[in-house]
């Protein structure tokens, strides 16, 4: 096996307009607008960390939308998906819900968590979105079992867990590889690999830039997509999730991609990469899934240019109402604090 | 009524929830092995499938993240580690994750499985096949902690862990098996209901203990019974959440404290009950310092003659109260 | 004397030991980046080569066995954890290696490691980024536990435990980093000889405190000192092996006990400390119950409203001292 | 990347006269004495641990033998080897000293770990044996570090775990693999794949049987070979040796084998395997390593069967003295309970 992600991981490829073949014109105009609704939403984020109105650490994914948003399309509200960290792209791909995302963020009782949990601990599991929480790898094993249960509850539905490529290094990511395919478990590893764990280059900790060699290794099919390339992210996962629901077993998916923001919060932090320029910064903006496909849009007069400037103000004035009101919502009871310990307590009360 | 040992209880345990509850499998090592488990899991695998009853690669970590996941997702996983020791790989998905996802996702998430965690020890298999740390998991908010002692519990406490909407680590100890007793149908009881119950009643000193070390006080009662003290028993149970009147009500009438414990002293669960008794019961009332019995500072030795030492035995108890209170 | 906050005060230590012993190394996540661990380990890859100060793959649970292994082999390494929380995974290595292969290898085989713990807390950070679980390693014989709360043992004690031939797990909290001190010259201490210490002698109360409770429990004895209570303050310092008779000859004196601990109380340490006081302490000398003050009894929230009420604050210290003991 | 071991796990196969071409006679000698030295000295475990002399559980590893005696040829004193639960081999491969493991497994004082180990925990590092723990994997990442420690001493020597191919599946050993390359540590990573983890057969485990599957995901060299043939053992460990003390960084060497007694104890655990069946055990017993170099010693003229019977008788004498010598020696004081808590607790007493 070839263990070399190559051209892949090179921005100064890639950067071209998508191929929209044999895609739904309303799918494409669905993605776009996911697309851009999550980079405006964490545009927000980044501003109201950087004001300190929001107290805690963000990690915000702009750079990465396309990959959650071409794998939700898959997606249906009974799936299992978990996140970790970064994963304000996974929910808001399965519920658009941007107002519910800012008022977890700001620890409100209106949040997603009920405010328990901001921008790191996320749950949405009527449209899907079983739960994300930033130890790293932490969810990965716990996605396995909920395809395992899927299972053994003989549905169709599909666990799926976003992985980072550092958390690839945690052990028990490998555990959960031999695991699921022994068990024949309808679940999808989706490597976001954006060649870094915080400061540090996956070169740095890695024997190949190429998460996909543990797929291999586990005899679990695997493909290896630009990650930045919405509509190959479409087909490619819509393939193997159908295959998934068929009763195929594991599938592993790596996307290779950039986040345009440094490790946690507002800055671009080409101060604090090891191996992070910002000339790579830059030549992955060129690369930017949102823009790639808004230019084959275009050219290919699926929307226009006027569509998509009158789409974004929509969005625009949404966020700015909807920050507004999060600000303006209440925080939870100081009882919430022992009152979540154990569910059957809050069942009795 | 239906006689039973500890680990027959245990079993029956399981073939109850496996009949009536259809959302509840069992995963983890040995489980298609007839010896792994003492007598209390034999057969499970044939009567029920081996897709409900999943031996496992050696994966402690991600199997019990795969139960706490398949929680999530409405199944009432059942994980057993044939010896707490192995465990520790497995910490993550219990310490960070089932305990913590109900408070952290403002209760919507409930992992209800139940961590079957064995203290399998002795024989001269030394220091990594010997551990009893129940006060790790006690000092972890969001955690059930549940040590049976006695036949029923072991039975009807398994059952009510997995009923339990939330995150359940029950600790067997197999030097718990060979004891007998006769027991009545099986009633569903309500996890977050149970307490520390006094086993018997008695006047001269309070012994609080848990899991073997409520057996080995139970027998320590007899005998000293015939030396006409009398001793109050109260068996733990449950120690996270830990519920502590009666224990207090029960010092402040005998005004004497012993507590056994089959952890290692320091740190040992022993200190939270007596700190926590001493915190609450009216000052001056207690006739003499309370003790703790607890295995030594040390991790356990192979070589016998120091085994044998190192384990706590019904003399050392007797010993203890008889130093504390004889006339 | 040298000018130091407790962030240089624990990079210079850092730099003495690369310094003046050649098998010292630094292994841990976060080591090539100049945000990761505060001021603590600043510019230390370029001053001794990225071959000594390892910065590593996001892996817990090797790289600190590799440290473990490293030690058997004559190094000194120091495993840095950025957050106990991610040492979660760690806890094997820590656990079953560390700790138990002097022991178990009949005293031949000791793993001298140092294990740098961050208690990283605050910042609506939540549940998986705030843990304080000093009291599990306490429970775990044969591993040292340290936690320095003032400047001088930052350095020092972190010193004393590289050169101690044992295992030991060094805590420090981000929240102690701004103290500052002017320190002299370093002096190597044998860290088999530390012990608790009396920082301010008092008495009408001891408080006994840890890490960064006892930097509260130097700010409230300072707001107590003004309404006329004198507080006796012990920090533990070293809490395993954990060395009580200078707190019990404290409580006789003071004949008020309060244990003030950075975990969740249940468990926590705080218990440990009342119950070896109570067992010792002349019977009927106490004038008030003793009490402790900890965390509650649940993982950390992240909402700013309630994550300000879930953490220690001196009022709520000198709050405790005063029902207690106020006349 | 082939990932089926095929005949190499076939019992049926490789049951020949093993090849002795390019190997010095002494060294051949003594090989085999070393094996059979090893395999008696487990037989009298087998008779102590069933006549209840041995109160602790012990690991029998005959049949395995050909592993830990072809590669100790090339280790010298200053090496860090680190076992697992099933090390005698590995031990008496690096010093043949079978009175101190027999004092060791009867708990007395005199033994390899002063008789606070038993089987399950040895200790010899003068003679380059750091340790074994029966934790499964729990020493591979200490070996890992070990040879970090080689390098930055400047020293040639190596680091060396045996692993069984169940604690592969411990996600610790794959974040050791990819530790050992990054950093290229002189690690040799010894697979003893004997097919079992206890009752488990690895197609019940993993998704292939060939573990060095891993290696190659993480681009570590290997070679994988007849457990049961010591020469060729001997050959592949001294290059691959050779190559790491020249600092080419980790090497994986994957055995096939299989063990004759059942997962502990003296029985054959027929009764307790799943999927092990008498047949597999009789044909494993004609592919054993001591009968193939027997045959191929005496065939070439080597040495002759009364040379062979009579080394046997005369280690069946010592073994008899060594066991009753160890019978009768002390156990080790009570105190040593507390006073090995602590290295520096030692020292001052
Ligand atoms: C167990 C654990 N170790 C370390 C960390 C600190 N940490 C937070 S994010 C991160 C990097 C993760 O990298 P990757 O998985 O590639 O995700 P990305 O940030 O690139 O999205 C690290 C090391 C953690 N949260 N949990
Ligand atoms: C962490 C851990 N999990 C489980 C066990 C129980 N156990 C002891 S030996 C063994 C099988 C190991 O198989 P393998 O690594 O192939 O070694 P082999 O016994 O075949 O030599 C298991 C599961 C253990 N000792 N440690
Ligand atoms: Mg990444
Ligand atoms: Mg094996």
């Amino acid at each position: 096996m070839e263990k070399n992600l190559k051209n892949l991981s090179n921005p100064k490829n890639f950067n071209h307009p998508v191929s929209i073949e044999n895609i739904d014109k309303n799918i494409l105009i669905e993605m776009i607008k996911s697309m851009i609704l999550i980079r405006k939403t964490e545009q927000q984020l980044a501003i109201g960390r950087k004001t300190g109105l929001i107290g805690g650490p963000v990690h915000l994914g702009a750079g990465q939308e396309a990959i959650a948003v071409g794998i939700s399309q898959s997606l249906t509200a009974t799936d299992r998906v978990f996140g970790a960290h970064r994963s304000h792209s996974h929910l808001l791909a399965l519920n658009p819900n941007f107002y519910k995302l800012f008022a977890e963020v700001l620890g409100k009782k209106t949040g997603f968590s009920k405010g328990m949990g901001g921008s790191m601990h996320l749950f949405d599991q009527q449209n899907g979105f079983y739960g994300s929480v930033p130890i790293v790898a932490g969810t990965v094993s716990l996605a396995v079992g909920a395809a395992m249960a899927a299972k053994m509850q003989n549905k169709k539905d599909i666990g799926l867990a976003y992985i980072g490529d550092g958390a690839v290094e945690e052990g028990v990511v490998h555990e959960s590889f031999n695991l699921a395919k022994i068990q024949n478990a309808p679940m999808l590893f989706v490597i976001e690999n954006n060649l870094f764990a915080s400061h540090m280059h996956i070169s740095l900790r890695q024997t190949s830039n190429m998460t996909a060699r543990f797929a291999e290794a586990n005899s679990i099919p695997y493909e290896i997509v630009d990650g930045n390339d919405v509509c190959e992210i479409y087909h490619t996962a819509k393939k193997q999730i159908d295959e998934m629901r068929d009763g195929g077993g594991p599938r592993f998916i790596e996307l290779v991609t950039y986040r345009h923001y440094g490790h946690v919060d507002w800055r671009d932090d080409i101060d604090v990469g090891v191996d992070r320029s910002l000339d790579d910064v830059s030549n992955w903006k060129d690369r930017d899934p949102i823009t790639r496909l808004s230019k084959s849009l275009v050219n290919n007069g699926i929307w226009t240019i006027e569509e998509e400037n009158s789409y974004c103000e929509e969005i625009d004035n949404k966020i700015f109402a909807a920050w507004d009101k999060a600000i303006n919502d209440p925080y939870p009871e100081q009882e919430s604090t022992l009152n979540y310990v154990f569910a059957s307590k809050k069942s009795k009360s | 009524m239906k006689k039973h040992n500890y680990g027959t209880a245990i079993l029956s345990a399981f073939e109850y929830l496996l009949e009536n509850y259809p959302e509840v499998f069992v995963i983890g090592q040995g489980l298609w092995s007839p010896w792994y488990v003492g007598n209390t899991m034999t057969d499970l695998d044939k009567n029920f499938g081996s897709e409900r009853i999943i031996d496992t690669p050696v994966s402690e970590s991600a199997c019990t993240g795969a139960a706490v996941g398949a929680s999530l997702a409405g199944m009432k996983p059942i994980v057993v580690h044939p010896r707490m020791d192995f465990m520790i790989f497995a910490m993550d998905s219990i310490v960070n994750q089932a305990a913590k996802w109900s408070h952290m996702l403002g209760g919507q998430a409930n992992p209800g499985l139940t961590i079957r965690s064995i203290i399998n020890r002795g024989g001269e298999q030394g220091a990594q096949h010997s551990q009893a740390l129940h006060a790790w998991f006690a000092h972890v908010p969001g955690l059930r902690v549940v040590m049976p002692s006695t036949v029923a519990d072991a039975r009807d406490l398994l059952i009510a862990s997995v009923l339990s909407p939330d995150p359940v680590m029950y600790i067997d100890d197999r030097w718990l098996y060979e004891q007998e007793a006769k027991l009545g149908p099986i009633v569903e009881l309500d996890l977050s209901k149970q307490k520390p119950l006094i086993t018997k009643k008695g006047d001269d000193i309070t012994i609080v203990s848990s899991g073997h070390a409520s057996l080995l006080a139970r027998n320590t009662a007899e005998n000293l019974r015939k030396k006409n003290i009398s001793c109050e028993l109260i068996d733990l149970r449950i120690l996270n959440p830990f519920y502590c009147d009666d224990i207090i009500k029960s010092v402040t009438k005998t005004k004497n404290l012993l507590v056994v414990d089959s952890g290692t002293t320091t740190g040992s669960f022993s200190g939270e009950v007596i700190s926590k008794v001493i915190e609450n019961i009216p000052i001056g009332c207690l006739e003499t310092n309370p003790r703790r019995l607890a295995l030594p500072d040390a991790p356990a030795p192979t070589s016998r003659v120091l085994e044998k030492e190192y384990y706590l035995k019904v003399s050392d108890i007797e010993e203890t109260v008889l130093n504390m209170i004889a006339k």
